[in-house]
């Protein structure tokens, strides 16, 4: 016998702005408009302001430029791991050379900040692609496991050999002029990427890194070389992260071999997890709540980490898909119960 | 002589490390990122009940192992259940619980280097004119011995089979009468056993700190995919070649490139093997 | 002994499977079929309880809500809210759809698992009547399953359920890129394991024509719900079902 | 009135970071008993804002530390940096960042190495802010490491040196300069130093060869606490040779001799900054070495105890000199410090803004060799202020 | 048109580990050809699709793609020459669109170039291009059935996909790797149609085949492997009339005649 409640079941329907505007058709009132960009615009207003918000405690903004950093390895990593399906452990790697690159850009060479940071971009990208190229072929978890491998690899080489200033870094490097263009620099930087990002993987370019991560030999069987988009996306990847590395390099006038270091690997992919993997502003929204609480926890002193694992874990067990799917779907369907 | 010698056994520990992470994730695909941490704390709950509730060795030792395994066992019911099958999220809990182990142990008073068990043989001898302390000739034998015993269970007893099945294709698994659940918590029981003897027989040759835990589990990920997901003679050979490398770049490079050389080894033989010495992954999963 | 009782699977608010009632008694080969996308799958899966577990995953991951309603019985117990392995356990086996091989273990190991709910003997006397109904497995036991064929897989992956020890056999697609001399001896060996070894058996197929001469009774699945029922000779006269099922 | 803020970046997880933490809260609580620092007319207390930086973890990046220190200074509002932050690398990463923010750092504990007054040297307008009260590597090895080699070559005959070093940067370094300094002093250094990667739980190899080659003097430069085992491997080999942990050595902590099961006896090592082990080095010293044991119920640790508590009597001792804790005034009136404190005369290097060390506490700071002798730590070196005399295990003089 | 073989395939072997998948294979393949090729489970029809394709490369021997031997050429340039297959084991997109799943052939540079589908995939919008790609094979194009996400179509429409992916290359050869079965009687009569147009527009056909009533109905030639060598090959009439073929592929009359 069915129970009463069993004749019920939950209907879920999408918004119909969200159908029209999933389809070719034309959205035409301003509350429809309202209802598509709002939560975009939100972000972008949110971020721009939010450095004027926080000009009372100057140090919340530093912990801004910290989070926009992860956030930009964050994105980075969201995209390569859902959407390319190149999981990605080595975040450190991309920071680590970024940094230095700009470091050595600027000390050695004397080039100004304004010119190291888009050159350690640029090269930064191309040096990790050039160093992971012969991983590519490799998959899952293997893939994982070796990008998790070099910048362990990088930090024990510079050690070794003393290149680079060696164990003690390089310092002396030039500092943003003031706090405002560090903050505004990697904000821009990161809603740019954020949004170029989301635009690319809606391409019909993006369709084929989707391809390639559900099913790389169909991929060929198109006709299409898999290796060359799998490079081009570990080159998107390790480019932001190198731009978060030159900055970070810059806001603290200093490169060293701990840039290389492991929680630079697991902060992104975590905030990746609690915000919503490959919904690329799912990632941010992780930044925005893990790195604050990992401040604010900062008065527990040594138990800190383990309070900070807690919240993580509380997050990843009862929202497991993620805060921004979650959002997303509450925002864009309704849901009511109907009788079958 | 002494660089054969010391090499087997670096590897042993290495395949002792390596090897509860290994059953867990070749059993079950459960990347169980806590590993590092459940052996240090299998360690601190021995050295506690031997120090403050002095209890004999033996009683101490049975007691760490049986809780470790119910904490094992009790992650995966309570926390990892929720995320079954999505990987990203398996590792990031999993290293989250290992870090609030590991970190609430250190707050809980596990700093310093003061925390170490007694070996459980005294004494040494030597071996072809190289002394060697019975304790490691222990580490030896022992991990032998468990790899034969979980080598055994694994391919000849069915719950193993059942654990094996249910790694590969869960809904598969399912339609057979193979309660997955059931079986993940007793995979990630019985790799926290595993976590634990090893922690066990390894540590009275060092101390009991909380960074072993992170040293640990970089190992044990390493063995495992170098040697190829599941492959057990995979894991034994890759804890040999990683092991000699580290072993004869000591002897002949100086130690400093000794972690530089183990990297290199795992990253070389990853790209010349794409799954491992001993998978075939890549192989099946290309197979049209 | 099996009865199903008005089933309704959404997937979101798609109706898969629209008030499908069905019944098997000992002994019996019941047969289920339709066109693509009919619903075939979806009912077997419900009936083995597979569909409760992916409900309960997409629910998770957030994805797709999935709801189930309709009543399960078997031997006079409703099992509408068993567990897979639970439903398992009492015999209702499913050999999925697109095989589903263990890809890692070979040949042998993949039967080897099958047997989990076996008795040791139980389980040597089942291989060996696998290797007998399906006689290129016996070629190939030490390969790994993922390496094998199309059709190797397939004969697979009916042994492997074989194993189980099923008392009520869900075969979805048996057929499926199967040599017409195999699928020859396929349906006749499911007739025999019907016979010989008591079991029930639902057969889920597009391709009638082997299948249709094997069974005591039939269902006809269109769009989610059953459109016509009838034993071997009602369906078999049925001037619709014979032109689209035999392409007369 | 408004309190002074001490802010202290420290791994507080780590010996290096729990010993400066409460060396300085026993400092400031007996400044505060007392009534507070005179700034001026007004007498105000001080407040002590410890951040954990995290800086000696494995797999935490410096900017961590970095983001500990600002958080102090912008968010604790600290008046003044003492203590960290504790890895060299980090301590130099932040150099910038203080001297940006115009703020008085004394650094206690940790970060050994020379680079740091060099830096301060070359730069000195920049770094005016920067000083550090603690001992550094080069006058380690030179100043004491050295003259006690060669007073315990010429007491009992000895001059086969063998070397194990861990593999970080400044082990390996100190391991090379040491081979390099006592060759030229006429030791013969038997081998290349032995470099043992951080957390080695076996050091047998080692061990054997310096037996086969006769060393007699076994020098282990080493921070990790696995150190532990290479003594009781040492013990239990009878290895006929004196074994000297050198700064940073497990051995200092009192924890030691249970770690070791007492088979550290005869282990010399260097407490860095004399009062960290009893002594008489000064008048000051065994008052502080009772305060601390009173308070913590054992004997001070780790080797930025006596600095870290020196530290905040240095700071108030220029605060009340200045009159203001403006940090140019302040500054000011460090680099002309001249204090008798726990382990001697306190001065800075006028340059270098690096405390002057000496062998004499009269002269300068001094540093303490021990050497454990029947569960207790013995000072033994430098002369001045040793206890007692240095002991040979009983399986070496045998050999003799 | 007695010319030149399009794709000739000469005295190709293939052994996985001891596994003789494929012995001294050798055959023709004229433009505009439909050839059938069957054999028994595990005979090694996929394997001789894979070698063709580039997706197993051959021990030793030649396939002749108009005079140039492909062995050893990756299997993504095979494809961009227009020689294109499905994938027995469907491998779609899962996580894509039924329509989107065919933007990816749509965008490779073989379909950029040649205008894909019959010159549209370079015109108007790639979705459109899809979507009638798709109607062609079998996907009403007014229903749902497109829009669905591929994980959840049944296995019928996936073999559909597989052929659908081919066609967007407009390739010249397409090997179809046992699209028949999953697919119901009335279906499979509404598919032979489609396949005689494909033959029509001058795309040459290799099918490997269960289902022989149909494939005998389109293929003028036939190809039966047995435990991975040829032992017949001809018109369909003369290949089912060889006792060879009869003893291998059938095993008895009584099949024979159920077939
Ligand atoms: N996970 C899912 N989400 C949404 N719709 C689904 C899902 N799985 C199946 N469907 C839909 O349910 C309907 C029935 O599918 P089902 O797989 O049962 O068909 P089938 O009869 O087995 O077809 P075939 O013979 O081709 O395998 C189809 O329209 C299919 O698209
Ligand atoms: N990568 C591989 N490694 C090992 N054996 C393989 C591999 N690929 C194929 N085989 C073996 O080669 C033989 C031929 O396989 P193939 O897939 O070509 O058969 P098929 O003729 O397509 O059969 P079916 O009709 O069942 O699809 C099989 O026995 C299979 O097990
Ligand atoms: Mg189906
Ligand atoms: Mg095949």
């Amino acid at each position: 016998m069915p129970k009463a409640h069993e004749s019920r079941r939950k209907e879920r329907l999408d918004r119909g702005v969200k159908v029209r505007s999933d389809g070719v058709y034309a959205v035409a009132s301003w509350r429809e408009m309202a209802f598509l960009l709002g939560p975009r615009l939100l972000l972008i207003a949110g971020l721009l302001i939010m450095p004027l918000l926080l000009m009372p405690v100057p140090y919340w903004q530093k912990v801004l430029t910290i989070i926009c950093i992860y956030s930009m390895l964050a994105i980075g990593f969201d995209f390569l791991a859902h959407y390319v399906g190149l999981v990605s452990l080595g975040g450190a790697l991309y920071i680590g050379v970024g940094a230095y690159i700009a470091a050595i850009l600027n000390t050695e060479m004397g080039l100004p900040l304004w010119a190291t940071i888009p050159l350690a971009t640029v090269l930064g990208g191309g040096v990790c692609t050039v160093l992971l190229w012969p991983c590519l072929p490799l998959r899952g978890v293997y893939f994982a496991i070796v990008s998790l491998m070099f910048p362990l690899l990088a930090a024990r080489l510079i050690e070794a050999f003393d290149i680079f200033g060696g164990t003690d870094g390089i310092m002396g490097l030039d500092g943003f002029p003031n706090r405002w263009s560090e903050m505004y620099v990697l904000i821009i930087c990161l809603l740019l990427a954020l949004f170029a990002l989301r635009q690319l993987v809606n391409e019909d370019v993006g369709l084929v890194f989707r391809g390639v991560k559900d099913n790389d030999q169909s991929v060929k069987a198109s006709g299409i070389d898999i290796t060359r988009y799998k490079a081009l996306g570990v080159f998107i990847a390790s480019s932001l992260g190198c731009l978060g590395g030159a900055c970070l390099a810059h806001i603290y006038m200093w490169a060293g071999i701990s840039q290389f270091a492991l929680d630079f690997s697991i902060i992104p992919i975590a905030a990746t997890v609690v915000g919503g993997g490959g919904t690329l502003a799912g990632p941010v929204i992780g930044c925005l709540i893990l790195v604050p609480i990992s401040e604010l926890l900062r008065d527990f002193g040594t138990l800190r980490i383990a309070v900070y694992a807690l919240i993580l874990m509380a997050f990843i067990v009862f929202k497991s898909e993620g805060l921004m799917s979650y959002g997303a779907r509450k925002y864009n369907q309704f849901e009511h119960w109907v009788e079958i | 002589m002494d660089i054969l010698i010391y090499g087997v056994i670096n590897s042993a520990t290495l395949a002792l490390m390596a090897l509860g992470f290994t059953l867990v994730y070749g059993v079950s695909r459960l990347p169980n990122f806590a590993h590092g941490a459940l052996y240090v704390l299998a360690g601190y709950i021995c050295w506690l009940l031997l120090n403050r509730l002095g209890l004999p060795y033996i009683l101490a030792i049975a007691l760490a192992l049986g809780l470790v395994a119910v904490v094992g066992g009790a992650m995966y019911q309570l926390i990892l259940v929720r995320i079954r099958g999505m990987s990203i999220s398996e590792i990031i809990a999993s290293y989250a619980i290992g870090l609030a182990i590991l970190e609430g142990l250190r707050w809980g008073g596990l700093k310093g280097g003061t925390f170490t068990l007694p070996a459980f043989l005294e004494g040494s001898v030597d071996i072809a004119g190289v002394s060697v302390d019975f304790q490691r000739i222990l580490v030896v034998v022992l991990g032998a011995l468990l790899v034969g015993l979980l080598y055994f269970f694994v391919n000849h007893t069915r719950l193993g089979l059942a654990l094996k099945g249910m790694a590969q294709d869960e809904r598969a698994a399912l339609t057979l009468g193979i309660d997955s659940d059931r079986m993940a918590v007793a995979s990630m029981a019985l790799g926290s056993l595993s976590a634990a003897i090893a922690a066990l027989i390894l540590l009275p040759l060092g101390s009991i700190v909380v960074e072993a835990g992170y040293h640990v589990l970089i190992m044990a990920v390493a063995v495992c995919i170098v040697g190829g997901l599941g492959s057990w003679t995979g894991a034994i050979l890759a804890s040999f070649v990683i092991g000699f490398a580290q072993i004869l770049t000591t002897a002949y490079l100086g130690a400093h490139f000794q972690v530089v050389v183990a990297i290199l080894a795992i990253i070389l033989t990853l790209i010349l093997r794409p799954s491992g010495l001993f998978g075939k992954q890549k192989e099946l999963e290309e197979r049209v | 002994m099996f009865e199903a009782l008005g089933l309704m699977v959404f997937y979101e608010n798609m109706l898969a499977l629209n008030n499908v009632s069905l019944a098997c008694g000992d002994n019996q080969i019941v047969g289920v079929f339709g066109a693509n996308s009919a619903g075939k799958s979806t009912l077997m899966y419900t009936l083995s309880g597979i569909m409760e577990d992916i409900a309960k995953k997409e629910l998770m991951a957030g994805g797709e809500r999935i709801t189930l309603r309709g009543s399960i019985n078997y031997k006079g117990r409703d099992i509408s809210h068993d567990k897979p392995s639970k439903r398992a356990k009492a015999g209702i086996i499913l050999c999925p759809e697109r095989r589903r091989i263990f890809p890692e273990s070979s040949v042998l190991e993949n039967l080897k698992i099958g047997g989990y709910l076996a008795k040791p003997a139980q389980a040597a006397e089942t291989l060996e009547y696998v290797f007998k109904i399906f006689p290129p497995l016996t070629k190939i036991v030490r390969r790994l399953g993922g390496f094998l064929s199309g059709g190797e897989q397939q004969m697979l992956a009916i042994g492997r359920a074989l194993m189980a020890q099923p008392k009520l056999l869900l075969l979805d697609e048996p057929l499926l890129g199967l040599s017409p001399a195999i699928q020859y001896w396929l349906a006749k060996s499911i007739k025999e394991i019907a016979e010989e070894r008591g079991v029930a058996i639902i057969v889920a197929e597009q391709y009638a024509r082997p299948i249709m001469p094997i069974i005591d009774y039939g269902y006809i699945l269109e769009n989610g719900s059953a459109v016509v029922e009838g034993d071997k000779d009602e369906l078999m006269n049925n001037p619709d079902v014979k032109s689209a099922y035999f392409g007369a | 009135a408004e309190p002074i803020v001490l802010g202290c970046p420290l791994s507080t997880a780590f010996l290096y970071g729990w010993d400066a933490e409460r060396a300085i809260n026993l400092a400031v609580e007996e400044i505060n008993a007392a009534g507070g620092v005179k700034v001026g007319k007004e007498m105000r207390p001080l407040k002590v804002e410890v951040i954990d930086t995290r800086d000696l973890e494995p797999g935490v990046p410096v900017s961590e530390a970095l983001m500990g220190v600002e958080k102090l200074i912008l968010e604790k509002h600290a008046n003044f940096i003492v203590g960290g932050p504790v890895r060299s690398e980090a301590a130099l990463a932040a150099m910038a960042l203080l001297s940006k923010h115009k703020m008085i750092s004394i650094l206690t504990t940790g970060a050994l190495t020379p680079k740091y007054h060099a830096m301060v040297g070359k730069n000195p307008e920049k770094f005016k802010y920067l000083f550090r009260i603690s001992g550094e590597a080069k006058w380690m090895v030179l100043g004491e490491l050295v003259p006690c080699l060669e007073d315990i070559g010429k007491q009992f005959k000895l001059d086969k040196l063998f070397i194990m070093v861990q593999d970080v940067s400044h082990a390996r370094a100190g391991g090379g300069i040491l081979k390099k300094v006592m060759s030229k002093k006429g030791w013969k250094v038997l081998a290349d130093p032995v470099v043992y990667p951080t957390g080695t739980t076996d050091f047998s190899m080692g061990l054997l060869e310096a037996k086969k080659n006769g060393a007699q003097v076994i020098i282990i430069w080493m921070d990790m606490p696995e150190s532990a085992i290479l003594l009781k491997q040492w013990y239990d080999m009878k290895v006929p040779a004196l074994p000297f942990g050198t700064i940073i050595a497990a051995a200092e902590q009192p924890g030691f001799w249970k770690a070791t099961d007492g088979k550290g006896e005869y282990c010399l090592a260097n407490v860095v900054n004399a009062g960290n082990a009893p002594s008489e080095a000064t008048p000051w010293t065994m008052k502080f070495v009772k305060a601390y044991q009173k308070k913590y119920g054992m004997e001070p640790e780790g080797y930025g105890t006596s600095s870290s508590y020196m530290a905040v009597y240095v700071l108030k001792d220029a605060i009340e000199r200045a009159g203001t804790i403006n940090s140019d005034k302040v500054a000011d009136a460090l680099k002309k410090t001249d204090l008798m404190g726990v382990y001697g005369r306190i001065r800075f290097d006028p340059k270098t803004n690096q405390i002057i060390p000496s062998l004499d506490p009269k002269e300068g700071a001094v540093g303490t060799v021990f050497q454990w002798q029947a569960g207790k730590r013995v000072v033994v070196f430098p002369p001045k202020i040793a206890t007692g005399k240095i002991l040979l295990p009983p399986w070496m003089k045998q050999g003799k | 048109m007695a010319g030149e073989p399009i794709l000739s395939v000469r005295d190709v072997n293939k052994t996985f580990g001891g596994v003789k998948a494929l012995t001294e294979v050798s055959f023709d393949l004229m433009p505009g050809d439909i050839l059938g090729v069957i054999g028994p489970n595990g005979s090694g029809k996929t394997t001789l699709v894979n070698v063709i394709t580039g997706f197993v490369k051959a021990d030793t021997g030649q396939v002749l793609y108009k005079g140039k031997n492909l062995v050893g050429t990756a299997p993504h340039k095979i494809a961009d020459q227009g020689l294109t297959r499905t994938f027995q084991v469907m491998r779609p997109y899962y996580s894509l669109p039924a329509y989107k799943n065919l933007i990816v052939p749509l965008f490779s540079p073989r379909a950029r170039r040649t205008g894909g589908w019959r010159g549209g995939g370079r015109m108007g919008s790639r979705d459109t291009v899809a979507v009638d790609i798709l109607e062609e094979i079998g996907f009403e194009r007014e229903s749902y059935v497109p829009y669905k996400t591929a994980s959840s179509l049944p296995t019928g429409y996936l073999k559909r996909l597989e052929l659908a992916r081919c066609l967007a290359l407009r390739p010249e050869i397409i090997i179809c790797d046992e699209v028949f079965s999953g697919l119901s009687m009335s279906e499979m009569a509404s598919m032979v149609p489609l396949m005689e147009k494909l033959q029509m527009e001058g795309i040459t056909l290799i099918m490997v085949e269960h289902r022989l009533r149909e494939l005998f109905r389109l293929a003028n030639r036939v190809m039966v492997l047995n435990f991975g060598a040829k032992i017949a090959e001809g018109v369909p009439v003369e290949v089912m009339a060889d006792k060879q073929v009869k003893e291998a592929y059938f095993g008895s009359e009584e099949v024979f005649s159920y077939v």
